[in-house]
């Protein structure tokens, strides 16, 4: 059987590869955050709709590190959501249940969206626990 | 905070009602929407939209023929294909006949087929991938019907065409110089539906299902002047690729296995083809987003662009010329160096003619008319 | 035909014929101009041709002296701007020197693009106000033929496709690069038969003039 | 095509060669060569440009030798040349032009336009489209022996009178002397300062000179109207005298075309070396100073300037040793703007002073000498050419200028030391 391709032991040498995309992107995030305070507004970003070096994403995690919340939802595979230092910015990352990266954004928000109860959810749920009853 | 209802139940027979049947929480379909969306390569500002039409979105009815193909693309989807997100995408449509995965064959294959297009008549999706042979029609046949007869008539009552590879959508190898079986691409032989070209070799998986999931949302996705959809293939690769800055700074590998290359420089000397390449292998990547050829330290082959197997040497920068020039050269300086002689010659005799047909002018000859 | 086929037509078959037609014309106009022949010169030498030849095909690089530049400075210095920008956008751009490399085996380093783009915007620029000066001044406008503004042209306009392909303005690119390639191929083409001719005839030029000044002693 | 077309077409093509064809191939029309003219510069009319001078031997070359031009006379593009094209060129190829080869040097591409000019006036005369003026000096100088007539006995009696006046002898036809000393009929009608002068310096430097009585005129009439074969009738009567007197040096006088035809195009008018060596009598007399021959003393006082003559300097590579002498007798030499081989001409050489329809045009072209004199404020001018001498004195009176112009030669006449 073939090997899995994240089983493959890839080592990746870090070298000076910088496509000037981190800064840029964080000074998108400050504007952000002040249109959050200002007047309420959200914005997420697609950080794979961005050409990164290899190692540059990880460098742009880094930078934001992490802050007091950090959350794992299990639907269509687990999803990590955590807050970063920066209160508001938050990195969301998809994956599929071979746990397979299907997504990674950055939200700028109060509270992600897909944290909070869905109404249609929370209808089936009810319609669950009356059956019960 | 405001008050939060229900959304109204999904259509019947559509995708939201499929996924909802499949017990997928309202989340993981919001999810899947977000997922959808970037895979379409839509700014998660879409995702609103996205939610509703395909709550809304009928599941469509899809044909897939496969031609003179080496079953890459439909490996290439099917690597990717359920139980993962971007792989509802796929269950979500009704695949009624793909003679690769499906288990009736021969004639009950082609039976199906024809009931699918009796039942959708007009309605459902033709996906072909591989290339038509026109030189002779019996170098490629399924159920003893060539496939140019096949797909002329699966094309009549289909709602639109998707090529799928590079095959389908301009010849692919199979149309490589000097193209043996005379093969074709589909838009070569249908004029008159709409066609969207998925090229690649393979595409990337995401990207049919991107499309597909376009198709359902919002039906036939904006298309270049190659019928591509401009959501996938509107930018180069060389421009969204993360080796551009080496590029701009003339910093290059010269070979495979040069400092340059270790550095991760740009690839453009080794032939990369990534200025005239248009795809999304740059963000999206391949193998769920690990990496992509340049990030894998090889050139773009720009596989995805027509006659790519035509263009030259694969190691030849875009900006040399595909052909070798030392012959022509030669060829031209000796046509040249004959008739510069042949006409210098012709002039020094000219000349030498015109020293002897010479008349001495003497003070009485200055004079117009006049001549001694 | 598709961008992608037309930039297969210009790399390949049309790119050789140019090439053909450009090789083919260079030799044809040097012997054509050699083989007219010249006459010794009888008279005694005061100085030495060779080294007054060879002195002045550099030294025509600069203006006579400084009079001669202010009389004609707009003239030199535009020259002179788009002269050098045209080198450097054509012997400085790595992809020119692949190219360059890959037909004749002789590479050597480029420069950083954005430099390159500057030069050959700068060029586009002189290239302009040079069209706009013989369209203006009354020596050029009465001296002009159809011929100095075809040369005008093919000079300009593979420039100009060569900035819009870097810049990726107006067409898809492989429609860009290979109208930027086909501007190219046309100027080879239209090359030896036109005063496009003085890129190397100039030095022929100087050295006969500076031959035949050496020779009397006169640095010219 | 008329007989005389004809001819003048084959000239064209007899004279047209490599460096030609190259200065053709390389010219990009820029202009600069109208900026280096004076004849453009002061009348600011694009015609006279060089290089437009040259359309018609440019076509013939372009229509004959070219593959490109026979196509396009084949196929009707091109305009083969006419009658009417020689005789329009006229004014361009004769009275606008002085050979005076300052386009040359600016030409960025090399191309040596007045070498072509020559050529080209070579199918001009050949056609018979020489301006009259120039035709009658030519005529005058084959028949009587001098562009202005002037005959033996006048060179004779004018010999008289130096003798005279010096207590010198001027010797004639004296074979084996180092120098024969050749005249221009300008000097000796205008300026007999300039005989005297070299008597009395080749006294005080004890060098053996002649006059030659077979040959004594060195201007050549055959150079300015382009026409060779008058060119060489001319030459060949000096170089049959100077052979016969066996002379080491001949001396071209105080005049810049007598220079060119002797030193650069007499061997080549003959088609053989010469057997004697050509100099300048500016190089002669420099010599002599290098060799302390040349003994002066006093200088001159006032504000002096020198007018380099084209064929002199630029043309002629005689530039250093006028400044020499200069230096020798005049205390403030002050040097033009644009002095030496990039001087500009006084207007009136290459033929243009003979030819009566350029007269308007050359006082014109004086002009730019006008400015430059105005903008150094001098008390006088130095030349070392007789040609230069009656422009520039002509000039001077036509823009009412009051300048003192003087030879070189006669000036350092004046301050030879004298003998005890």
């Amino acid at each position: 059987m073939m090997t899995p391709i994240e089983q493959i032991d890839i080592k990746i040498e870090p070298f000076e590869q910088n496509t000037g995309n981190i800064l840029p992107t964080l000074h998108q995030i400050q504007h952000a955050l002040s249109a959050l305070l200002k007047s309420d507004q959200t914005t997420s970003i697609d950080i794979n709709a961005m050409p990164f070096a290899p190692g540059e994403k990880q460098t742009l995690k880094d930078t934001l590190s992490t802050g007091e919340v950090t959350a794992t939802l299990n639907a269509l595979g687990k999803s990590h959501i955590y807050e970063t230092q920066y209160a508001g910015v938050w990195w969301i990352e998809h994956y599929n249940s071979h746990e397979h990266s299907v997504g990674q954004f950055i939200e700028v928000t109060w509270i992600p969206e897909l944290l909070k109860s869905q109404a249609e959810d929370v209808q089936a749920g009810l319609e669950r626990l009356l059956a019960t009853l | 905070m405001s008050t939060r209802k229900p959304s109204s139940s999904p259509a019947p027979g559509s995708v939201g009602e499929y996924l909802r049947a499949q017990g997928i929480s309202r989340r993981g379909f919001l999810k899947f929407c977000t997922a959808t969306a970037s895979m379409m390569a839509l700014s998660p500002a879409f995702v609103p939209r996205l939610v509703e039409a395909l709550e809304k979105a009928p599941r469509p009815s899809v044909i897939w023929l496969s031609f003179q193909e080496c079953t890459g693309c439909t490996e290439s989807l099917t690597r990717s294909h359920a139980p993962t997100v971007e792989g509802l995408i796929f269950d979500a449509i009704s695949l009624d006949y793909h003679h690769t995965l499906q288990a009736a064959s021969g004639e009950a294959a082609e039976l199906a087929r024809e009931e699918a297009m009796k039942e959708n008549w007009g309605k459902y999706v033709l996906v072909v991938d591989g290339s038509i042979p026109l030189g002779n029609p019996g170098f490629s046949t399924i159920a003893g019907i060539s496939n140019v007869d096949m797909l002329m008539d699966t094309a009549k009552g289909a709602a639109a065409i998707v090529s799928v590879g590079t095959c389908a959508a301009y010849g692919g190898l199979p149309q490589a110089d000097p193209n043996p079986t005379g093969a074709v691409s589909v838009q070569d032989l249908i004029k008159d539906k709409p066609i969207i070209n998925v090229p690649g070799c393979p595409p990337i998986p995401v990207v049919i299902t991107g499309v597909l999931a376009h198709f359902l949302a919002f039906g036939l996705p904006e298309l270049d002047e190659l019928n591509r959809p401009k959501v996938f293939y509107g930018q180069n690769i060389h421009d969204r690729c993360y080796r551009r800055p080496f590029y701009e700074r003339g910093q290059f590998a010269e070979t495979f296995d040069d400092e340059g290359a270790k550095k991760g420089w740009c690839l453009y000397k080794l032939g990369c083809k990534g200025p005239t390449t248009y795809n999304a292998c740059a963000t999206t990547k391949w193998n769920q987003g690990a990496s992509f050829p340049i990030e894998s330290g090889h050139g773009c082959l720009g596989c995805s662009e027509p006659r790519f197997w035509d263009g030259g040497s694969f190691y030849k920068a875009l900006s040399v010329p595909t052909g070798d020039l030392g012959q022509t050269a030669g060829y031209a300086l000796a046509a040249g160096g004959a008739v510069g002689i042949a006409a210098g010659l012709l002039a020094r005799q000219k000349k030498a003619q015109a020293v002897k047909d010479h008349e001495t002018v003497t003070v009485n000859d200055l004079h117009k008319g006049e001549h001694s | 035909m598709s961008g992608a086929e037309f930039l297969l037509w210009v790399r390949g078959p049309a790119f050789d014929m140019a090439m053909a037609i450009f090789l083919f014309g260079l030799l044809l106009r040097f012997l054509e101009i050699f083989l007219l022949g010249r006459k010794t010169d009888l008279s005694v030498a005061r100085g030495n041709a060779m080294a007054g030849g060879v002195r002045t095909m550099f030294t025509r690089f600069l203006p006579a002296d400084k009079n001669s530049f202010q009389r004609s400075a707009f003239t030199i210095v535009a020259g002179y701007v788009f002269h050098i920008g045209l080198l450097v956008a054509l012997f400085l751009f790595v992809p020119h020197i692949e190219l360059i490399k890959a037909t004749v085996g002789i590479g050597w380093p480029g420069l950083p693009t954005p430099i390159v783009d500057f030069f050959t915007a700068m060029t586009l620029i002189a290239l302009i106000a040079v069209l706009f000066h013989r369209l203006t001044h009354p020596v050029l406008k009465f001296l002009s033929t159809g011929e100095d503004y075809l040369v005008w042209a093919v000079t300009f306009i593979p420039l100009l496709t060569g900035y819009m392909a870097y810049h990726h303005l107006f067409f898809e690119y492989a429609w860009l690069l290979g109208m930027h390639i086909l501007s190219v191929e046309i100027l080879l083409i239209v090359f030896p038969f036109t005063k496009l001719m003085h890129t190397f005839t100039l030095f022929l030029s100087r050295w006969y003039q500076g031959a035949m000044a050496g020779h009397k002693g006169v640095q010219s | 095509m008329s007989a005389t077309l004809e001819r003048g077409i084959n000239a064209f093509k007899e004279h047209l060669d490599a460096p030609i064809a190259s200065f053709f191939s390389s010219c990009v029309h820029c202009g600069l060569c109208a900026d280096a003219c004076l004849f453009y510069t002061e009348t600011g009319d694009p015609q006279y440009t060089p290089i437009h001078k040259l359309e018609p031997l440019r076509r013939v070359w372009e229509q004959e030798y070219t593959l490109w031009g026979l196509f396009k006379k084949a196929i009707g593009l091109a305009r083969p040349l006419t009658d009417k094209d020689l005789e329009d060129w006229v004014p361009l190829l004769y009275n606008s032009c002085t050979l005076c080869g300052r386009c040359s040097m600016v030409c960025p591409v090399g191309n040596d336009l007045v070498y072509m000019i020559r050529k080209a006036r070579e199918g001009m005369s050949a056609s018979g489209n020489a301006p009259e003026g120039v035709k009658g000096a030519a005529k005058r100088t084959i028949e009587i022996g001098s562009p202005m007539g002037v005959r033996l006995p006048a060179l004779k009696a004018q010999a008289k009178h130096v003798e005279k006046d010096t207590g010198l002898s001027v010797p004639f036809d004296q074979e084996g002397v180092e120098y024969l000393v050749m005249m221009s009929s300008m000097e000796i009608m205008n300026y007999p300062e300039y005989l005297e002068a070299i008597v009395r310096i080749f006294h005080q430097a004890g060098k053996s000179w002649t006059l030659s009585s077979e040959a004594f005129e060195a201007t050549n009439a055959g150079i300015q109207i382009g026409s060779s074969d008058i060119a060489r009738d001319i030459v060949s009567r000096i170089v049959t005298a100077a052979e016969k007197l066996k002379v080491k040096t001949v001396i071209s006088p105080e005049c810049g075309h007598a220079y060119t035809a002797l030193r650069w195009e007499g061997a080549n008018l003959i088609k053989r070396p010469f057997t004697f060596q050509v100099q300048h009598i500016i190089e002669v007399l420099d010599e002599l100073r290098e060799q302390g021959l040349l003994k002066t003393e006093g200088m001159e006082e006032e504000k002096l300037t020198f007018h380099d003559p084209c064929q002199l300097v630029r043309r002629g590579g005689v530039i250093q040793q006028p400044r020499n002498l200069m230096n020798l007798v005049a205390s403030h030499f002050v040097e033009m703007n644009d002095s030496g081989k990039m001087n500009w001409c006084c207007g009136a050489g290459g033929g243009v002073s003979a030819n009566e329809d350029a007269d308007e045009i050359k006082m014109k072209a004086f002009n730019r000498k006008k400015e430059q004199l105005e903008e150094l404020k001098v008390d006088g001018l130095v030349t070392a050419c007789a040609n230069c001498r009656i422009q520039l004195e002509e000039g001077m009176e036509e823009y009412e200028m009051e300048l003192p112009v003087y030879g070189l030669t006669e000036m350092l006449a004046e301050h030879l030391v004298k003998d005890k």
